[in-house]
């Protein structure tokens, strides 16, 4: 149990590591701040896998392991514990953010190394990954949000690094300020659970809402719709997607740990932690993988069209994480999962290669000034194929493949699952490969536009290595039976999570299905091949038609939803602040000093300082009296 | 000797009382007003005797008495005032002492 | 006898401090700083003294046993006044909030005054020896006695070291208060006259007054007299538009007792007199209480960012936080009410840091403008962090003792009112954007003015550390000021129960209905008790 | 008459053979000190003999007089007022040119008419002290020659004065035709029996009202105010002020706790209506003055409206009320007065708020003690005037005068606008530091400036033993 013992150290490091790096402030020299950044995170990494390997070889009884440090407050009953919880699902989740935060640190280090903000960055990033492991080893829900929100903080803080840029700053306020409109949905959602259920501790919410609440209960729907509000602001799903593309302000590094690794599956955790509120809520449960559907196809088009390498990898992380829903709606907790740490091996990777991509360009973002480029950094062209394979799924040798084929499987198959579910995610995968290798066309063949400025050193080029490692073979602790029929990851979340219930179906009924699923990616790459290497005056034709131009530019503006958010929430919040600026409440006050300014101008003009007026005054007094004695 | 009924002689003071206090708001130079005043004042003389007579008390007349009295020594600060006055300002128009308002 | 001290203390530190000044002018800062770090100490002496444990549910806890510590001299017995002073949980925990920010107001003052330094420093003690009187006073004449006396002081602080406009902003701060509390003035004596016909005993004595039986229109007048003074001391919109004017043009330490401290007397107004004295009224009241205080939180979110001077801003999250305080009050259960102690706490040391902030960038580079600002965190890095934290706090981060506030608050509320709770949460949303707008107007983006300036240094770190330190202990592990205000809390719910209107309620969390019917069936059952209705004997005869 | 009517007499009797003592002394050896002395001593004497008078009353001297512990008590505060103003004066009068003695003579005699009026049971009473006072008073305006206001001030209250004086006859003369008698006591148990909508009766008391409103200064009756305490010399500005409103009040006071004011249909609106016009004219006047002592004016309106709220309470606790506000009152005006005084030049007085910009720097003290006085009068804790106040609103509340007490509120806070003007301009920076050296403090005028303040102070803060005592002298009228 000692190892167990130790929980508590997993986020207390990083947070450690920020406090040092807060109160030092610059004055430390950059290899020391660097050691003490990546260092905590790589301790961390070090603490929690000593600690998986322990929990899988002993598992603790029931599954779960809970340390309590100590009572956050106890009032009127609500009685929060700071504590955390270490069961496969968090295992999974901690294993994964500590990992691949280490590996991002490292290359941070790198990365980050002329950058006057440095042990700003490393502050920034330690608070991140200790928020993270907070938010995923809580044990209730209060600390959970505590986690949530401070992850969310860290997010703005890093999108707006480079404070200088106005426009990094409105990226990262957009940022922060679209996630707490989730943020406070889950909260809502919280008071809700209290009040009804009297505790936010997970697994004791989980059981009193089995045993008062019925399947299809109000409560209980009122209650994981408030949730999935939660989730949906900060994975960034529709209708609360928007922020994401912007956030790809932040450095690269931030963007692949925050906004495709860890931060923006948050929601998909959330759920997957409170499944029994939304199984006992099939409305919303349905809702969830509607919207995961709907996402991931509007988010496919809208990376199609993008120019920006960043912003192509943003929506294609609204796309998979449009997966993750769409498996947590059909009940597939296990496949989002599954597909949740598959796609931050890939989707880190792919950000890392796309930042060594920027750097060597001085800063270039526009893939259209790139190209050729696999001939100048070989390693990061191969590792960053590697990567785009693994997105786009291609079968048998990404670990994406395995992964999307389980989510695909299940969206057809589930109780839940439907064939139009399956329809769009097919759709998806095919979406996916297509803008995918755009992308791999676009900037590695191709004419030479460019030189390469700085070439990648050691410690950008492990963390490429591992990454490109872990996409291949991180897919192979679960297949299909077809092929192999290994079942480990699943099984393993199954202390956690149940499976997912599925509708009897013929072996070969599966078969066909992976067969489509196989399909669809390698469809996708020659569609890419033919528009963008092949001819790709074809593509500016298409693009250039009057429909084409003007599809071009809904997709390549996220569908309008920026648009419409700005004519319908900005601008009146803007034009209300502008008009009352002077708070016009104050105006009956105002009105009553100028009453008072004028009465006694009036009263003023009664002092004439004739001895007869003052007469008349006293005359007119008597005469009111007297009258009044008349008429009273 | 014929009654006369108390409320002629409170009528007629009253009249009187008007007729002074117009005096009083109408006539600028301040002997007027003055004098005005007396007539006032004097009025409500008329009134308390009338309205002693009709009791049968004496007191009435005492009243017009101090009345008397006061009236005097009031004429004879207002005339010193008004001597004082016209020498600074050469004129008896109380509108002209108006130096302080607002 | 503590208590009195407590208050002497300061006032006489500041008479003291008036003098020195002659001698030399630093002298009147050390003073008051020693005067204050005095009564600090004595606060100490008490906040260990051992808790008082509660008799079972349904008993008011009574006399001695109640306090920490009581004094209670016969004052004017002609008129039933005593110098009441007594202090329980709630009472010490926001003494401890007026010491802790009186020593952080004199030592941001440090360099910022310069201008009559002594007479400066009176006031200061003057005002914080006044809202000591105010969290102490259990005597209603007394209360408002010291509630006038706060006033006087920071007008001066105001009108005579301000900014720009700041006569207006004093004589208006000055009326509005002094209208209100007339208003309560008149509604205590209402309640002075009708205990006495009840009882043929004229006294100030709140616990006297405590279940004084009235018709419920008497009662609901006579609560709307309590009502509007703390409502504007909160303040609550519509009459909140004094709070701007005056934080805006007070000088750093005015600012700072403002926000952190006068507005908190309305806040305990509410707490201690308007709902214990008038249960049924107030809970008839709460329904609009819980629209004003959502329409406050939103209204004075929107204003505040709306503004560009930024102490103007600030001032409005004031509005907004309070907001929060009055929901949690009204609400009336433990859960809202230990939020809205905490929310008072916290936003105390939040705004306060955020005026000092405000001061020290005035005291830089001369204007609050935010037009006028932007980049400065490259030239003032931990000013820019510190701001970074307190702006943090006052969006409600977790882990900080504001979010503990503001989400007890809610949740308490959330129960009572499901609509007023949901709504005021998207004040969360709200104060979001205008504490980032801040950050991004002041210390990101480009520095267009080139301003160069000196970074925070010893003294104003130690402040700023202290009142992070406070922050971030409230945010991971408040329970001791709970268990402090618990007490407290749990007597005034009470003291409440005793009437019998709140039962019900607890124990059927949700129901908002419970109302009229409740309280004519009351009504009905304490006329037929007889002598002095609604009140139980030993409410009375207690002391 | 006998020895014990004499007796009750005294202070009256001392008073008068003051005048006549300064007189014959003014008459033969004209030194200023020594006519000071000779009238301090004479309102001091005065003052003591009031202990003395104490075992024989309540006493009915002739139908006239009548002195009682409430009488008793108003002369107390009278002389005590005389008796300040008459030390402001020495300084004031100090070191001007021409013969100035006979000032305190027609102070004197002013002092005796108010004292007169607060213990006279009869109209005859009432109107001999009121003319005694207002006659002296027409002079003391006016006294000295060298100030053009002067003049122009006591003729206007010289004409206003005399009118509304034939006012109160002809109401008197109405009241008594109708009633028969001119005692109050008598008039009070005939009109509880005699019709008491006799038309006459009621004109009668209305013009009484009139007359009184006048010299009270409420409104519509108040214009002169402002312009008489700006013309007249500071010392009789607060002799106007104190003594001769607090003895008009003090003689309507008496009347009506004899009859309730309620019963006499009209008479009850008729006062609210002049109480809230008073209360709401004098402060919106004063808003923007710039003139002090016409501030001061102007607030005296709005206080008398004050006073009326708690007059019209009626009750013992009204009494007592008023009398405290009274008292409160009485202090803050001379303090104010007398910092105006010890201010002024020999010229012209120092009433312009530019005068006083600043002061705090020049003359802390002196700033501190104006600063006091002002605060009571807007009614700020740790004053006099606090505790005057929330007197007040008692009353009001306790009979349930919602709409008079709400007034009072309302116009409390107005009132903070003029008042917290002159305090902010006390302690803003001087305009210029050439400005106006302020003259030597004379040491009396300083001790008297010190007293008051520590009495405002002690009012404000432990008011107990001035409540004891109103309660055993002026509450028991009732």
């Amino acid at each position: 149990m000692i190892m167990f013992k130790l929980l508590w150290l997993i986020p207390a490091l990083p947070f450690a590591g920020f406090i040092i790096l807060a109160l030092t402030g610059s004055r430390l020299t950059r290899t020391r701040t660097a050691v003490i950044g990546a260092g905590s995170a790589g301790l961390s990494m070090v603490i929690t896998i000593l600690t998986g390997i322990r929990f899988i070889g002993s598992p603790p009884p029931g599954n779960a392991y809970v340390q309590v440090l100590w009572t956050w407050m106890s009032v009127g009953g609500f009685r929060p514990e700071i504590a955390f919880r270490l069961d496969a699902l968090s295992l999974a989740m901690i294993t994964v953010v500590t990992a691949v935060g280490f590996l991002i640190h490292l290359y941070s280090s790198e990365f980050m190394a002329g950058d006057e903000g440095y042990s700003r960055f490393f502050a920034y990033m330690n608070l991140f990954v200790g928020s993270m492991l907070t938010l995923v080893l809580a044990d209730n829900l209060l600390l959970l949000y505590l986690g949530w929100e401070g992850v969310g903080l860290c997010s703005y803080l890093l999108i707006g690094f480079w404070y200088k840029d106005t426009y990094n700053g409105y990226a990262a306020r957009k940022a922060f300020v679209v996630t707490r409109i989730g943020d406070t949905a889950m909260g809502i959602g919280l008071f809700l659970l209290f009040t009804v259920l009297g505790t936010l501790q997970i697994q004791e919410l989980m059981q009193r809402a089995l045993q008062q609440w019925g399947s299809g209960n109000v409560m209980a729907g009122a209650a994981a719709a408030l949730l999935l509000g939660g989730a949906l602001g900060k994975s960034a799903q529709l209708p609360l997607q928007t922020w994401l593309p912007d956030a790809m302000a932040g450095p690269t590094p931030v963007s692949a740990l925050i906004h495709a690794a860890t931060m923006v599956t948050a929601g998909v955790y959330l759920i997957a932690r409170t499944h029994v509120l939304f199984s006992l809520a099939p409305l919303v449960q349905a809702a969830v993988a509607v919207i995961g559907a709907v996402t991931l196809l509007i988010a496919g088009f809208s990376a199609l069209t993008q120019s920006d390498i960043k912003r192509v990898l943003a929506y294609s992380t609204i796309s998979q994480i449009g997966y993750m829903f769409l498996a947590l709606g059909v009940g597939a907790w296990s496949a989002a999962i599954f597909h949740f740490m598959t796609h931050a091996f890939f989707k880190a990777l792919l950000f890392l290669g796309a930042g060594v991509v920027i750097l060597g360009l001085h800063n270039e973002h526009n893939m259209f000034k790139m190209g050729g480029l696999r001939k100048q950094l070989p390693l990061t062209f191969w590792t960053f194929l590697i990567g785009a394979a693994s997105l786009s799924a291609l079968p048998l040798v990404t670990a994406g493949y395995y992964s999307k084929d389980l989510i695909l499987y299940s969206a057809w198959a589930s109780e839940a699952g439907s064939p139009l579910l399956w329809a769009a995610g097919l759709a998806g995968a095919l979406l996916t490969a297509l803008y995918t290798f755009r992308m791999v066309f676009l900037v590695f063949f191709g004419e030479e536009k460019t030189r390469v400025e700085r070439k990648p050193g050691m410690q950008i080029k492990i963390p490429l290595i591992i990454l490109a490692v872990l996409s291949i073979i991180g897919g192979f602790v679960e297949t299909p039976a077809s092929l192999g029929g290994l079942h480990i990851f699943t099984k393993f979340m199954y202390t956690a999570l149940p499976p997912v219930v599925n509708l009897p179906l013929p072996a070969t009924g599966e078969f066909i299905l992976e067969i489509e699923a196989a399909l669809a990616p390698p469809i996708g790459i020659f569609i890419a091949y033919l528009f963008f290497l092949y001819r790709p005056r074809y593509t500016g034709r298409l693009a250039s038609t009057p429909s084409g131009s003007a599809l071009h530019r809904f997709w390549f503006s996220g569908w309008g939803f920026d648009w419409i958010y700005d004519r319908i929430i900005v601008r009146p919040f803007l034009w209300f602040a502008r008009i009352d600026k002077n708070d016009f409440l104050d105006l009956p006050y105002l009105g009553t000093i100028w009453a008072g300014k004028g009465v006694n101008r009036l009263l003023v003009h009664t002092q004439t300082g004739k001895v007869r007026w003052y007469a008349v005054g006293i005359v007119i007094g008597a005469i009111l009296a007297l009258s009044a004695m008349v008429f009273l | 000797m014929a009654s006369v009924p108390v409320e002629y002689g409170l009528i007629l003071a009253g009249i009187l009382f008007i007729l002074g206090l117009l005096g009083v708001l109408v006539r600028r130079n301040i002997i007027f007003i003055l004098l005005s005043i007396e007539v006032m004042l004097n009025s409500a003389g008329l009134a308390f005797i009338a309205a002693g007579y009709r009791w049968g008390q004496p007191d009435g007349q005492i009243m017009f008495f101090f009345i008397l009295a006061m009236a005097a020594t009031e004429v004879a600060v207002g005339l010193a005032l008004a001597l004082q006055f016209y020498n600074k300002t050469r004129t008896l128009d109380t509108d002209a002492a108006s130096r302080m308002r607002g | 006898m503590i208590l009195i001290w407590l208050i002497i203390i300061p006032f006489l530190g500041g008479i003291i401090a008036w003098y020195s000044d002659r001698l030399n002018t630093a002298l009147p800062r050390w003073i008051s700083l020693i005067a204050l770090t005095f009564d600090f100490a004595l606060l100490l002496a008490l906040w260990f003294k051992p808790g008082i444990v509660l008799p079972p549910a349904g008993n008011l806890v009574q006399g001695s046993t109640m306090w920490l510590a009581e004094l209670d001299r016969s004052w004017v017995p002609q008129l039933g006044i005593s110098l009441h002073l007594a202090m329980d949980g709630l009472s010490l925990l926001l003494v401890l909030l007026t010491v802790f920010l009186g020593i952080t107001a004199v030592a941001s003052s440090w360099t910022e005054i310069q201008d009559r330094v002594g007479f400066f420093h009176l006031n200061l003690m003057w005002v914080l020896a006044g809202i000591i009187g105010v969290f102490l006073a259990m005597d209603l004449f007394i209360f408002y006695f010291f509630w006038e006396l706060m006033l006087i002081p920071m007008y001066f602080l105001i009108a005579l070291w301000g900014h720009e406009n700041r006569f207006y902003a004093a004589v208006k701060f000055f009326i509005f208060t002094q209208v209100s509390g007339l208003l309560l003035l008149i509604a205590i004596l209402g309640l002075y006259f009708i205990h006495a016909r009840n009882t043929g005993v004229y006294t100030f004595d709140y616990l006297q007054l405590l279940g004084t039986y009235m018709q419920p229109a008497t009662e609901f007048w006579l609560m709307l007299g309590f009502l509007i003074a703390f409502a504007v001391k909160l303040p609550v919109v519509p009459v909140h538009t004094w709070l701007p004017e005056a934080h805006t043009e007070a000088p750093t330490a005015g600012s700072v007792i403002l926000a952190g401290l006068l507005l908190k007397t309305g806040a305990y107004g509410l707490l201690r007199f308007t709902i214990p004295l008038f249960p049924r009224a107030a809970f008839e009241f709460a329904p609009i209480a819980f629209v004003l205080a959502v329409i406050g939180i939103l209204y004075g979110a929107v204003l505040a960012f709306a503004q560009t001077d930024l102490k103007r801003l600030v001032a409005y999250t004031s509005i907004s936080h309070m907001g929060f305080v009055l929901l949690g009050i009204f609400a009336w259960n433990e859960t809202a009410l230990q939020g809205a102690v905490m929310q008072i706490i916290c936003h105390g040391v939040a705004t306060g840091a955020l005026f000092i902030l405000v001061g020290a960038l005035q005291e830089r580079i001369h204007t609050r403008e935010m037009g006028r600002m932007g980049g400065l965190w490259a030239t003032a890095p931990r000013i820019g962090g510190v701001a970074l934290f307190f702006a943090l706090a006052s969006l409600g981060l977790p882990g900080l003792g504001n979010f503990i506030g503001e989400f007890l608050v809610l949740l308490g509320s959330f129960r009572v009112n499901i609509a007023a709770a949901s709504v005021a949460a998207v004040g969360l949303i709200a104060a979001t954007v205008y504490a980032l707008w801040i950050i991004q107007r002041v210390f990101h983006g480009p520095n267009t003015f080139n301003w160069r300036m000196p970074d925070f240094r010893g003294r104003e770190m130690i402040i700023m550390a202290a009142m992070i330190i406070v922050i971030v202990w409230l945010g991971l592990y408040p329970q001791p000021v709970f268990n402090k205000a618990g007490q407290a809390l749990g007597n005034l719910q009470r003291s409440v129960d005793i009437i019998e209107i709140a039962k019900p309620r607890l124990s059927r969390a949700g129901d908002t209905r419970r109302g009229l019917s409740l309280f004519t069936d009351e009504a009905k059952r304490s006329r037929r008790i007889g002598t002095v209705p609604g009140v139980p004997m030993e409410a009375v005869n207690g002391r | 008459m006998g020895a014990d009517d004499l007796l009750a007499l005294l202070p009256l009797l001392v008073i008068a053979a003051a005048s006549v003592v300064v007189m014959l002394a003014v008459a033969f050896y004209r030194k200023h000190m020594l006519t000071v002395q000779l009238t301090l001593g004479g309102l001091a004497i005065a003052f003591i003999s009031l202990f003395a008078v104490a075992s024989v009353v309540p006493r009915k001297v002739t139908p006239l007089i009548i002195m009682d512990s409430y009488a008793l008590f108003y002369m107390g505060l009278i002389f005590a007022a005389s008796f300040v103003v008459t030390i402001l004066s020495y300084g004031y009068i100090e070191g001007r040119e021409g013969r100035q003695d006979e000032y305190y003579i027609l102070l004197l005699l002013a002092t005796l008419g108010s004292a007169v009026l607060v213990s006279s049971n009869h109209f005859a009473s009432f109107f001999l002290g009121l003319q005694i006072l207002s006659i002296s008073l027409y002079v003391l305006i006016a006294y000295f020659r060298v100030s053009e206001l002067g003049n122009e001030a006591g003729i206007k209250y010289l004409i206003l004065a005399a009118s509304s004086a034939s006012f109160l006859l002809f109401g008197m003369a109405l009241v008594y035709a109708q009633l028969g008698t001119m005692e109050f006591s008598l008039i009070a148990q005939r009109s509880t029996a005699a019709d008491m909508r006799s038309a006459l009766l009621l004109a009668g008391l209305i013009l009484i009202t009139v007359g009184a409103g006048f010299k009270l200064a409420v409104a519509p009756f108040h214009m002169w105010t402002p312009d008489v305490y700006e013309g007249a010399p500071a010392p009789v500005s607060a002799f106007i002020a104190t003594v001769s409103k607090g003895a008009m009040l003090a003689l309507l006071l008496r009347y009506f706790t004899l009859v309730d004011i309620r019963t006499f249909g009209p008479l009850f609106p008729v006062f609210t209506a002049i109480a809230i016009a008073s209360m709401f004219t004098g402060n919106l006047l004063a808003l923007f003055q710039d003139n002090i002592k016409r501030i001061l004016a102007y607030s005296s309106i709005a206080h008398l409206g004050y006073m009326l709220v708690a007059f019209l309470a009626s009750g013992a606790l009204a009494v007592a009320a008023v009398s405290y506000y009274l008292i409160a009152y009485f202090v803050a005006i001379l303090g104010a007065f007398g910092v105006i005084t010890l201010m002024s030049g020999k010229v012209k007085d120092a009433d312009t708020l530019d005068e006083f910009r600043g002061l705090a720097g020049r003359r802390p003290w002196l700033s501190g003690i104006f600063t006091a006085m002002l605060l009571s009068l807007a009614g700020i804790p740790l004053t006099a005037g606090f505790i005057g106040k929330f007197y007040i609103v008692t009353a009001g509340v306790g009979s349930a005068l919602w709409l008079l007490v709400l007034v009072l509120a309302v116009n409390s806070a107005i009132s903070l606008v003029y008042y917290l003007r002159i305090v902010a301009a006390l302690y803003a920076r001087s305009l210029a530091e050439e400005a106006v050296a302020a003259p030597h403090l004379s040491l009396a005028g300083g001790i008297v400036m010190a007293v008051l303040t520590l009495l405002l102070v002690w009012l404000g803060v432990y008011p107990s033993p001035f409540i004891r005592m109103l309660q055993t002298t002026v509450a028991r009228l009732i």
